[in-house]
């Protein structure tokens, strides 16, 4: 089998060597009425690389495929142009193969790189210390949470109707057995958020605020006074960012007084991959860097005095501290990471803001085209790249009919809130650097004529 | 950028070998690199946009060029859509005014910048890589291919599923081979790694307590877990209590047996262990827990030793999360992304998280979410993941499940466990090897330090390991082993690469035990010498701060 | 394989740093890596194969797997075609049965092997590359992406014209680019690389004087010419004399016109020339060439230094090739493969080779090869290769050129040059220049071995800068220059990457001067101190022989 | 531009470090009245990486893609399947982006590959040595050509009617102008191969006989008559060799007394490319190695004796000897030579071997499937994965009618031998692994339907 070097004559060699009579030999501990006598039972014997790959193309082609059609999802994961570099370096065996970098004077490179990742995510979030990654944006939320509680020891938080169905339902699963209390609610076709009712409902068993920015419908607000009147009782403002390519353009959070930013940095580097592998980004203040979960790069010196990397504060982590870590988290999304990391130094400042001018300016073209089109209105005062129409139709069947006329056509929030009426008729829609001209007036066609 | 990018200084000391050194600090291919943020700027960039149009004059500036201009062929893809007279106008005030502070670089000097920092790197492409407990196997190139055919790679997980039914059947068809491979009942699909998978399989199992409304509080570990078993039970929010182990490194089943008790949820147990040894006892314990009202968490990361040799449905366990980037391949880049899906007994399987790929009678595949839930998953605990799981990773563990077949999948279990074995007598005469006596190992053979002279210990042998080309062991892990050396192979070893590395280990174990100080020392070859965790713990620097004016002049 | 796979023994002698030897003669990141030959084996593969059907038995014995076991959901595209029951029964008795010596390498072997060799070379992606006239600069990777689209990477060249529309395209775009900026009238495309190119322009040369009954015998190359120029010119049947070059390092006009009549038929002109200077005679040159009946042909290796600021057409070239392995960023991938495409004058077009790309008024594009080529292209010389030229570097190339536009292929011509005169300027003080005073350089500066202290030469140099992390510039070539050193350091190197280059060879110049002995031994921290190719001439090794039982023992 | 580092900033600190006033400064050799004054015309100004890529993913995809259909071509380029470990592995930067290893102490991983490389081209083609490569077959048989004139000083070569005709026309080109005289004749639709009439033509003034192995028509025969004859007259034999992939199921030109084999290598670890870039196969005996062409890598020790390998016998090429070089050959096809090393030891003697059967046995069924055809002939006796039919029908309208299906079914001689009347109805096949059930059923249909 193509990747096993032994040969027969290897294993028969070094089973003397052991002084064992047979591999089953090896296994006796197993109790041998369980052990399979042969090959296991349904699945097929080996196949050829070509036969593989036959097989798993089969499958890609059934899948209609972003690049191939106008395309105008978004709500958490966000089509853009990855140069062609980032997924060359990630490639490189020394990257990809490589173990979490317990031995620092062979693991430099993962490294300096988590130093440089973790630099850029407290830069572009506003923060002053960030980490080498968590999961994803969703499970990166719930570990703010319960950071805040371990902060603030308060167990209320005050979660924005704006945030992510699935952020919320992540985090509600997990507070059923932490009994951790959430207040949430959901969002309303409107141009106003709910940061008034968020303001409103802090209290001094609040450990957190927590809202999406920009939110799920696409708002963005300015999040000072929230963050004011969180930090006047006490309460911490937690901000979750699904669009890291909008603070190429509008302030961060951590400016507007956020104490813990995290997100999804899958929009840059990474991919849409039907939804995972993504990445976590997480930052905070320095003060509380001790509270924070995940691996942490540290610059020190060798013994030579030249400068190097380790990993460093390892105390909150699982591996040392065990049930009274910070986390349980211990693999989690390094090689995402460099490609974010990769992208965003390809990109620097400079491009980045190009980058979020570009998909601002593409994203209001289209929000103009679209609310000409009778009875569809636009719900978003201020957006980056995304924004909600409000259709004279449904929005979740507009969408099928729309894949009929080979349009992927947003994301229906139906979709995202079955059996919430009052948002049936809500589309939201994403717009970034890929959409074309042509793009553009497909969709336009195709929804005027499912609206109709 | 200084031209000497490293820390080193000319007074600073020099190394033993009292080597020449370099203007550049440069090792012939070794070479030094700064940081990003010491040889990128603000102002470059590595990005190039087409030229702006009317309204997108925000970013004229910044010289998008003009690919439009007359040209004969007009290559046709070279039009960027026009935007809109009102760019930049709807963004609520919220400009971003202030410098974000992050710096650019050009394609060629991007490439350099980490190409250099990936020379710095060991990994499995460069040789052994034995870290016992993480099965640092040989990451196949087909996946990678696969994983990046358009097909998967450029799909929105929230695309109508009309137009994902591969995905789906991707996701559904690994399912498939994993129940087939443990002989269990369900399987949720989406937790992101092992850690992960715990959690997931911890909530199954309070769910199903507090379905039959039993509020236990207790999980027991043994002293020889990994960190995230104690770590997950109390995210999850149980009390944690120790598990004994006997003196041949098992648990002590009547230790065990006298302590489960009404208040006690689930045992976690690692199976092979974290000594490399398999629980004989497996079946008398779950036996015992299942008696006592409470539920078997196997930890699957050690599944590589036994999969296709037995299926762990048959050892009586409740849930077991699988590391797919352990036993079934998919590249560990460095710290993740891993995935771990949890494999799941009847008894748990109803209380498994949304959402699930599900197969139809028609053909056709389902993504069953919160809306169908009620219906067809009703008592489901909830869910971990924004989305539907790690696909990147599905895609390469079904083409190594199909690539191995059921022949090669057992002959993986037999050579790893093999090769373990062969290192573990092959040193047994130089290393202490506590639980050799007992019998042989399963995937990874465990050493002491015992015998090494005064002021040595593990540590410097695994630094010594490092100048002689290989990756170091998992040190000091498990707990239960004096200076613990957890040496796992993994299947992908040629012999000729095991001996190489028996004979290196050999040497440096003989210099250990004869006091060879040198071997603190040790590494002298790699890019850094030992480096001062303790400095970095102290006064952590975790970001990059611009120096002063005065530092930069240098 | 032997632990120490290098040929390093206890007993060699002990390198200067008096370094600790490893076990395995590895140096931490740095690995010794042994031959093919003595790790694989024949009877191993990194191959597998379906299973066998009758009559395939053949190599059932190879065990293939039964990837056609009952399955479910059977794998769809894992069922091997059946084959024949006569399979092997037409090979007219000339079955090969001798073992072929063949040894194969498991995957993980395999991919080990290449990864650890690949280590142990230097490359553009780990930093500077100055080998002057080769112009190594960076390969951007976009264009390996396009290269290896399936509508490019996975066509064969003799499918029927209406299933390659769009590959035909590609040549022709390139064709039209490159005519674009070269100012000239026709262009072969199918040379394989720039020696192959300099062949069809001086065939074209040949064609067009035989068209005219004009037999021709000499053709003229400056002494500083590369020597593909005078090799080509023989290659072709030509007798080859030299021109002299001035004490400005240019052709000497006066020598060249003295020399020019009927016997001559051609002049190879390189310009911007081998020592990096622009031939300000040019227009002159051919003028004269012409007035004597000859043909201008230009070496256009240099094109990289004019590309978008003047076009050879405005010359009075009536060949040239291009190296799109060069100016256009095609990867050198450690010696080819290149492109050559030649263009031509309107006096040369007729006689290009054959097949070329044509475009039609509807929109459609032809391959005319020798059926066509009576009727559309009747006095083609003929045919320089199989099927249609270097399709995969057409690709990139044109990717390449649409990239940078002609704004960007301005803007590189400017900052190679730039870049050229930094260096040459930032040195002149420490290295001997000898063309310095006569005004800038193109793309490359030189300089000369003059006043490094006896015993020293370029080549100590050069294999010091090797040490310092950069690769050596070109060495002793030209030959007009004593103890040349060609310095290209093209346009893709940042400002601060030239500064450490300088700084770095400033300081081996001083110490070539200071008559520091210790160059003679560098490279030091290279994989390889320096090889002895005297050995390696005198008695070559051109093939692994297995050693004899005697010597595998060891 | 993305690809260049230098800002403006630098471009005018540089300038002034140069002491030149502006960037013209430095072109003042060039003529002022020939320099462009601005970006050149008629190209257009720099566009984005998305932008191009789109542009040429647009032409990629007017091109039926040989993968996504049956398909059955060959003539001198074969369809294999190649492991994606191989790709993976030459687009390493180290590999990728390195020059001719001029300088062998950081050159050592392509010294190395060159040297495993030649030994197992030698072994492929049975012979003593080989070099690193030429630019593809065609090339390659010419440079064995003028190397047989000069190693027997005689300038006359028979060649063998079933060489592929565009090596013959490349072969003509160059004798036009080097005064050789080639004996070429058009291949006949039979079942023998020109052996006897190459022999009989055997004189004097032969330098080299060449034959190609499985020829044009897939035909294979015993060269080893050829091989005495020609030495028996003093002049060599030349084997060409298109499928190397053959070599692993029949005899090697080298066992059968070829003095020259050249050839192909494309079919092995390079794929299709649309005919470019491709490697030539040079191999001869060990006495004729100072004739022979091309870069060669040779073993040698450094100064602290350890083994490396290094560019040997440069005397005989051009940048030492110049006009009196062996050839004039600088970059050859290192690369994709890498390719054809890796995949060959990946396949190794095992794999080799299965691989050659299962083509052959693939082969021989759709012989028999084919010839099944009422009116369709097999014309040949003997071959290896590509043979020759005479249809009822010309054979090139019957290429064009079957694409119209969606089948690639072969070459027909009329496309290599237009005008050859005789040949008309020959249609070549080539089977290789990649050839499923399903392919063979197409192709099947195709053809009956356009025969009838
Ligand atoms: C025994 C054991 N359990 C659990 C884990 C955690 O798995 P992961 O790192 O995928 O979260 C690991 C991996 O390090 C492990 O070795
Ligand atoms: C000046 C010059 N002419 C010709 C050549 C030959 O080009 P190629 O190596 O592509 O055959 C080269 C490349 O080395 C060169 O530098």
């Amino acid at each position: 089998m193509r990747y096993l070097p032994l040969s027969d004559a290897d294993r028969s060699e070094m089973l003397r060597v052991i002084g064992a009579s047979s591999i089953d030999d090896l296994f006796r501990d197993v109790p041998a009425e369980l052990r399979l006598k042969g090959p296991i039972e349904g699945l097929p014997l080996h196949a050829s690389e070509m036969a593989v790959e036959r097989h798993m193309t089969a499958l890609s082609r059934k899948n209609m495929v972003a690049g191939d059609v106008p395309f105008f999802l978004g709500c958490g994961a966000y089509k853009h142009h990855i140069p062609a570099s980032v997924d060359h370096l990630i490639q490189r065996g020394e990257l990809l193969t490589s173990y979490t970098p317990y031995q620092p004077e062979i693991a430099q490179g993962t490294l300096q790189m988590m130093f440089e990742f973790q630099t850029q995510v407290a830069r572009l979030y506003g923060c002053e210390v960030a980490n080498a990654s968590m999961y994803d944006g969703s499970t990166a939320m719930w570990e703010a949470i319960v950071m805040a509680h371990r902060i603030t020891r308060r167990k209320t938080s005050v979660i924005s109707s704006g945030v992510h169905p699935h952020y919320v339902s992540v985090a509600k699963t997990m507070a059923k057995f932490t009994e951790d209390s959430l207040e949430t609610a959901l969002p309303e076709l409107s141009a106003e958020t709910d940061a008034e009712r968020l303001i409103a409902s802090i209290g001094e068993e609040t450990s957190a605020v927590v809202v999406q920015y920009p939110d799920i419908l696409g708002r963005i607000t300015d999040l000072t006074p929230i963050a004011e009147a969180a930090h006047a009782a006490g309460a911490l403002l937690i901000a979750v960012v699904t669009e890291p390519v909008a603070l190429g353009l509008i302030k961060s959070p951590g400016e507007m007084g956020a104490d813990i930013v995290v997100g999804e940095g899958q929009s840059i580097g990474v991919g849409l991959q039907f939804g995972g592998p993504y990445v976590g980004l997480f930052a905070t203040r320095e003060k509380y860097v001790r509270q924070m979960p995940g691996r942490l790069a540290g610059e020190t010196v060798d013994a030579e005095g030249k400068r190097g990397f380790v990993l460093t504060l390892s105390t909150r982590e699982q591996h040392i501290r065990r049930e009274k870590a910070t986390s349980n988290i211990c693999t989690s999304s390094v090689l995402c990471a460099l490609a974010f990391t990769i992208h965003l130094a390809l990109l620097g400042q400079k491009g980045l803001r190009q980058l979020a001018s570009l998909n601002h300016a593409r994203a209001c073209e289209v929000a103009d085209r679209l609310t000409a089109i009778p009875g569809v209105e636009l719900v978003n005062d201020a957006f980056f790249n995304e924004f909600t129409l409000k259709l004279p139709v449904e929005a979740r069947p507009a969408v099928h009919a729309m894949v009929e006329k080979g349009v992927l056509g947003g994301v229906s929030l139906g979709r995202l809130y079955p059996g919430a009426d009052p948002l049936q008729h809500g589309l939201v829609i994403a717009v970034t650097e890929t959409v074309s001209e042509e793009d553009i007036d497909a969709f336009e066609t195709a929804l005027k004529e499912v609206v109709r | 950028m200084t031209v000497n990018p490293s820390g080193w200084r000319p007074t600073a000391p020099a190394n033993e070998q009292g080597e020449a050194q370099t203007v550049t600090g440069n090792r012939a291919l070794m070479l030094e690199e700064p940081l990003l943020f010491e040889i990128g700027s603000t102002e470059q960039t590595g990005v190039d946009f087409d030229p702006p149009r009317d309204g997108e004059g925000d970013h004229a500036k910044h010289g998008g060029g003009g690919a439009v201009q007359g040209s004969d062929p007009p290559p046709s893809g070279l039009r960027p859509a026009t935007s809109p007279s009102r760019g930049g106008a709807r963004l609520g005030g919220l400009e971003r005014a202030r410098s974000i502070g992050l710096p650019g670089l050009s394609e060629p000097e991007a490439v350099r910048h980490y190409t250099r920092l990936s020379r710095q790197n060991y990994a499995i492409d460069l040789g052994l890589f034995p870290l016992g407990s993480c099965t640092m196997k040989h990451n196949p190139r087909l996946n990678e291919k696969v994983a990046r055919l358009p097909g998967f790679a450029d799909v929105h997980p929230l695309q109508p599923q009309e137009t994902v039914q591969g995905a789906l059947q991707v996701i559904n068809e690994l399912a498939f081979w994993l129940l087939d491979l443990t002989g269990m009942y369900g399987v949720a699909m989406s937790p992101k790694a092992g850690a992960h998978g715990e959690l997931c399989g911890l909530l199954c199992i309070r769910a199903a307590l507090e379905a039959r409304g039993d509020k236990r509080q207790v999980v027991l570990v043994p002293e020889s877990a990994h960190g995230t078993n104690p770590a997950t039970a109390a995210f999850a929010g149980y009390r944690v209590e120790d598990i004994p182990a006997n003196a041949a490194g098992r648990v002590d089943l009547n230790a065990l047996k006298a302590r489960l008790g009404p208040d006690v949820a689930a045992v976690m147990i690692t199976n092979p262990n974290t000594c490399g040894l398999f629980e004989p006892d497996m079946i008398a314990i779950s036996e015992a827990v299942h008696g006592a009202g409470a539920f078997v968490y196997c930890d699957g990361a050690n599944f590589n030793a036994i999969v296709g040799k037995v299926r762990p449905g048959d050892l009586g366990i409740d849930a077991m999360h699988i590391n797919l980037h352990k036993t079934f391949s998919t590249p560990h880049g460095g710290g993740g992304p891993g995935s771990g899906p949890v494999v799941l007994s009847e008894a748990l399987a109803p209380y498994g998280p949304l959402p699930y790929a599900a197969k139809y009678p028609d053909g056709t595949y389902k993504l069953v979410e919160e809306e169908d839930g009620a219906d067809e998953h009703p008592d489901a605990f909830g869910r971990m993941v924004a989305f539907h799981g790690q696909m990147g990773m599905f895609t390469r563990a079904l083409a190594y499940i199909l690539s191995h077949g059921a022949d090669g999948l057992k002959q993986v279990a037999e050579d790893s466990v093999l090769n373990a074995n062969y290192i573990l007598r092959s040193l047994a005469d130089v290393l202490d090897a506590p639980f050799a006596k007992s019998g042989p190992c399963m995937h990874e053979a465990i050493f002491s330090d015992r015998g090494f002279a005064g002021g040595l210990s593990t540590i410097d042998v695994a630094k010594a390991l490092i100048d002689e080309g290989f990756h170091p062991m998992t040190m000091y892990f498990p707990l239960v082993v004096h200076g613990a050396m957890l040496v796992e192979p993994t299947e992908t070893e040629s012999k000729a690469g095991l001996d190489q590395f028996i004979a290196a280990l050999r040497s440096i174990a003989e210099r250990a035990k004869a006091g060879d100080e040198s071997l603190g020392a040790a590494p002298i070859y790699a890019p850094r010498r030992r480096l001062d965790e303790t400095l970095a713990a102290r006064k952590p620097i975790l970001t990059y701060r611009e120096p002063q004016p005065a530092e930069a002049a240098e």
